[in-house]
């Protein structure tokens, strides 16, 4: 293995720990997984919760913070948080507003997340959930409720905290997230593979020069192995699949998003986001926003995805807020 | 014979030290079609049971089940920590009130728990699940049973049918979890969960039994 | 290779132009190899130009902006930019109040750079030098200014920046620069190699399992390789050498940052963060920021580097101002 | 015999197929010890050179000179881009004032190309540079001068002397650019610019006598 590690049984807890030294003045640890931004929970405002497994840095961990989430809860590299601890979050989310629990759609992840929903319920606490399903590959539109949440994450915690951060009901909360996430869609293509640091085994395998669409944030597996294609050639693939799945059309406007998966140089990525502006022109779509970097990684898996949301005014208004996590800031 | 407290705070360790045995191996069978990481997720939820059972008194066969659970369920998370919390929680509930177990009981508690899971999980028998070592081997279990074997036969026939089940599972397709994006690539891999669920299933048949091979 | 590029011709106009249109609210392009922050140049501000080879994004492409630099000129992968570029970049920063070339101290680049600012000055435009050299493997302190620049570049950027956009003369924008730069040291450790986008060659050669520490940003030889390190060792070992450098001293106040090269993960980073804050409280050093993320990559090398600056109150005035830039945000 | 603007234009021709002939093995030697470019470095600016000679006015010996090196300087960037375009600079002033090259003149011109490189380098023979083959080279073509050989021998000499130059490198420690960090680490490989100078120098020998195996 290539990483810098101390005792594996200690990598979540630690990685947590640095995150919280790194960002004292604006993050704060609320429990051995979970950390909250300093003010939470904060009066009068709907509680914004989010979290999975860890390993996929900046994702869950830092997206915490004003305009953002109130609190983020984390399991061990790849594996869905423990019910007590999501509990705790939502306990240090709550101000009697409701709280929503917004997270990717993974079966794990399904599974804590709803034990703690039933716990934090019988203690009177107000909580729903909206799961992130951005990832066309590995289900038809029709099937839509089975995908798995991927790299609108970001964007659409910023928009649901934003929501919050406004004053909106959690109600109103509750709708806007559900609108983000049925506006996002997502595919990204992997070009080498990572290792889980705990075990030093490669999550899956892929020779040099070829690439796989679809691959999954835990190496799960794909829709298409091929040859190496060019940027300009891998852009035109995910964007053709992308566009047609919502579908979007001229005249819509959305935010246009590469994001890398870890060893992805960012001169890939700036070379996709080139492609990416020329395809949307061609097709009649504007771009209300640009945003490239690495939001939810697989390690040092290689690859890029791109996610397009579509906007209407009200997600708009709610995008172009400020936000000021350390996993994303957003100056307007 | 019956299955007593004592005897499930031996299982738990025997269970412990045989998943910390099998932990890469485990790993690697998950690294095929998933994310690689269920030897080092059950080997964090055995290692917190077991610590949880050690650090509370003495107590009933349920109440120790119950811990046990509980001890996994707050450290492995994962699909496979509500999913192996549910099954000892089940075995707990079914065992509530019993000084020990007999063998009726015994299957009831590991019915009880095959239920939580599937109610917990929603997954069916030939889902490529730990559900395809648990169910042959609670049917193979319930047939001596009623065929009239003694407690020790029922747990070996339990374990023979796990393992079975466990080589089952090579030739089925995946429909939960990480591995159901897998599909027919899955096909001669037999499922991490499944064979961790057989593991324990024989740590419970040889300390019941008195067999401390499995302690190792 | 594993990259998504098209023609290797072309692979540093792209990739700036993929950056302006990302960044197209706040960016602007000045000429192939050029970009400026969309204001430039700002009238009664001295101008900020930075720049080097491409390759190490966002370094030193995204580092324009509030509070950052005016310009950058870029060349191919690392290969420092010509002169023309150079020159057409100056000329863009120039607002009659002096513009400082502010880069780091490699062979190529300073010849280039030279160059362009001798026909600047042919022009009319004054011009001067400061450059960035925080980098300690390679030669002992007494030969201090043959030392290259490596992660150190932002924050010198940033306090450059800001004191140029508080009104500070020419003459005080190149003092408190040079002072930021004298107070700054790194050293860094590789833990993989990375390849050349152009021809596909690996930069070097490092097994599984090793590292190499003070490896160049361009596959330079380091001083010594050894098996994989701990986070918390490889941490003992890159603090050790910069605190005896400077050296830093119980009563400092620092500011503390992780870089990393490119495949490495946050995880990786925030585990050495967490020992750095560890080893520095021991020694007495306070923290007065930490910084963690990749700032300067080396394409998709793997590993990270320490640099701590050393500040006084007027370097902690300028560092605490806000930076907007695509590549580096800091709100206050 | 001698060195006129229309041979310079087919010098930079043949420099410029030979240098993309030899562009990956050129960034092989830079990468053993540099940051592996020095090809495609080298490969941009040739071609620049040439497409700014071929997109100009039929001009003088000097002026075609200048062209390339403007060509070189304004498209290769790195150590080498000031570096090479020094060296025809260099060459194009002491071509000043005169409509085509002896063998006296082009000494003088590879003189003032060295001393051009040194002004802005600051690099000596011995530092492991480009030096270390264009030295030698002017050497040997100046005593073949001396010892009144023809021009084609003096070039031939240069050439031959180049090759050894860049085999010498092998045998020293880089003092300058990237490579300097790799101290004795380097020894056993040439060095990269030492390698395209002799190409350059030999493509010059090449067209000058008539010989167009350079061109290939
Ligand atoms: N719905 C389910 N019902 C029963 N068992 C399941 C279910 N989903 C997953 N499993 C079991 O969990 C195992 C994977 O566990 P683990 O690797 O620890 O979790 P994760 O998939 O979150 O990484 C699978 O091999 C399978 O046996
Ligand atoms: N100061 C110098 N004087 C002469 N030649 C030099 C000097 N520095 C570097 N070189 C030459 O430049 C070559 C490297 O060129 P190149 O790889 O294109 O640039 P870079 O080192 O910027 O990547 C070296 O092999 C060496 O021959
Ligand atoms: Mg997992
Ligand atoms: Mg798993
Ligand atoms: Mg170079
Ligand atoms: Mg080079």
């Amino acid at each position: 293995m290539r990483k810098l590690i101390n005792h594996p049984d200690d990598l979540a807890v630690e990685l947590i720990d640095g995150f919280v030294l790194t960002n004292s003045k604006k993050v704060k640890r609320v429990a051995r997984h979970v950390c909250a931004r300093s003010e939470a929970p904060i009066a009068g405002k709907v509680g914004v919760v989010i979290g999975g497994g860890a390993g996929h840095e900046p994702l869950f961990l830092e997206f915490i913070g004003r305009g953002m989430a109130d609190v983020s809860v984390h399991g061990q590299i790849f594996a869905a948080p423990t019910p007590d601890a999501i509990l705790t979050a939502i306990q240090a989310a709550d101000a009697g507003q409701g709280v929503m629990l917004l997270y990717n759609n993974y079966a794990g992840d399904v599974l804590n997340f709803d034990m703690a929903q039933e716990l934090a319920r019988m203690q009177g606490i107000e909580v729903e959930t909206v799961l992130i399903n951005d990832e066309i590959s590995a289900f038809p539109p029709e099937r839509a409720e089975e995908r798995r949440g991927t790299t609108a994450d970001h964007i659409v915690i910023h928009i649901a905290g934003a929501a919050a951060e406004s004053g909106a009901s959690f109600a109103e909360v509750l709708r806007i997230t559900r609108k983000a996430v049925l506006n996002s869609r997502s595919l990204g293509v992997s070009t080498a593979p990572c290792t889980l640091p705990e075990t030093g085994l490669g999550t899956f395998t892929l020779a040099d020069g070829r690439m796989e669409f679809g691959m999954g944030l835990h190496g799960e597996a794909g829709i298409r192995q091929c040859d190496l294609l060019t940027a300009d050639q891998t852009a035109d693939e995910l964007l053709a699949a992308i566009i047609a799945d919502l579908p979007f059309r001229a005249g819509d406007e959305v935010i246009a998003l590469i994001n890398g998966y870890g060893a992805t140089t960012r001169m890939e990525m700036f070379l996709v986001m080139r492609r990416m502006h020329a395809w949307l022109a061609e097709k009649g779509i504007a771009i209300h926003a640009s945003e490239l970097g690495e939001f939810c990684t697989a390690q040092e898996m290689g690859g890029v995805s791109v996610t397009l949301m579509r906007l209407d005014e009200e997600l708009k208004k709610f995008y172009d807020c400020a936000a000021d996590s350390p996993g994303y800031k957003s100056i307007s | 014979m019956s299955y007593t407290g004592t005897d499930f705070r031996r299982s738990a360790a025997a269970i412990t030290s045989k998943i910390s045995a099998e932990c890469m191996h485990l790993c690697e069978l998950d690294s095929a079609v998933g994310d690689g990481d269920h030897g080092t997720t059950i080997q964090r939820g055995t290692k917190a049971g077991l610590e949880k059972l050690q650090t509370s008194p003495p107590a009933s066969l349920s109440e120790d089940l119950s811990s046990f659970s509980m001890g996994m369920l707050s450290s492995m998370g994962g699909a496979s920590g509500p999913i192996y919390g549910s099954f000892f929680m089940g075995m707990a509930s079914a065992a509530k009130g019993h000084e020990s177990a007999d063998a009726p009981l015994f299957l009831a508690m590991l019915k009880q728990g095959l239920a939580q899971i599937q109610k917990i999980g929603k997954a069916e028998a030939g889902d490529k699940t730990l559900i395809d070592s648990l169910s042959p081997a609670i049917q193979a279990y319930e047939a001596a049973l009623a065929e009239g074997a003694d407690f020790a036969t029922c747990l070996q026939k339990m374990t023979a049918a796990a393992w079975a089940g466990v080589e089952h599972t090579k030739s089925l397709i995946s429909k939960r979890g990480r591995s159901r994006y897998a599909g027919e690539r899955g096909i001669g891999s037999p499922d991490a969960g499944a064979t961790s669920m057989a593991f324990m299933l024989e740590c419970f048949a040889n300390t019941a039994t008195g067999d401390k091979s499995c302690a190792s």
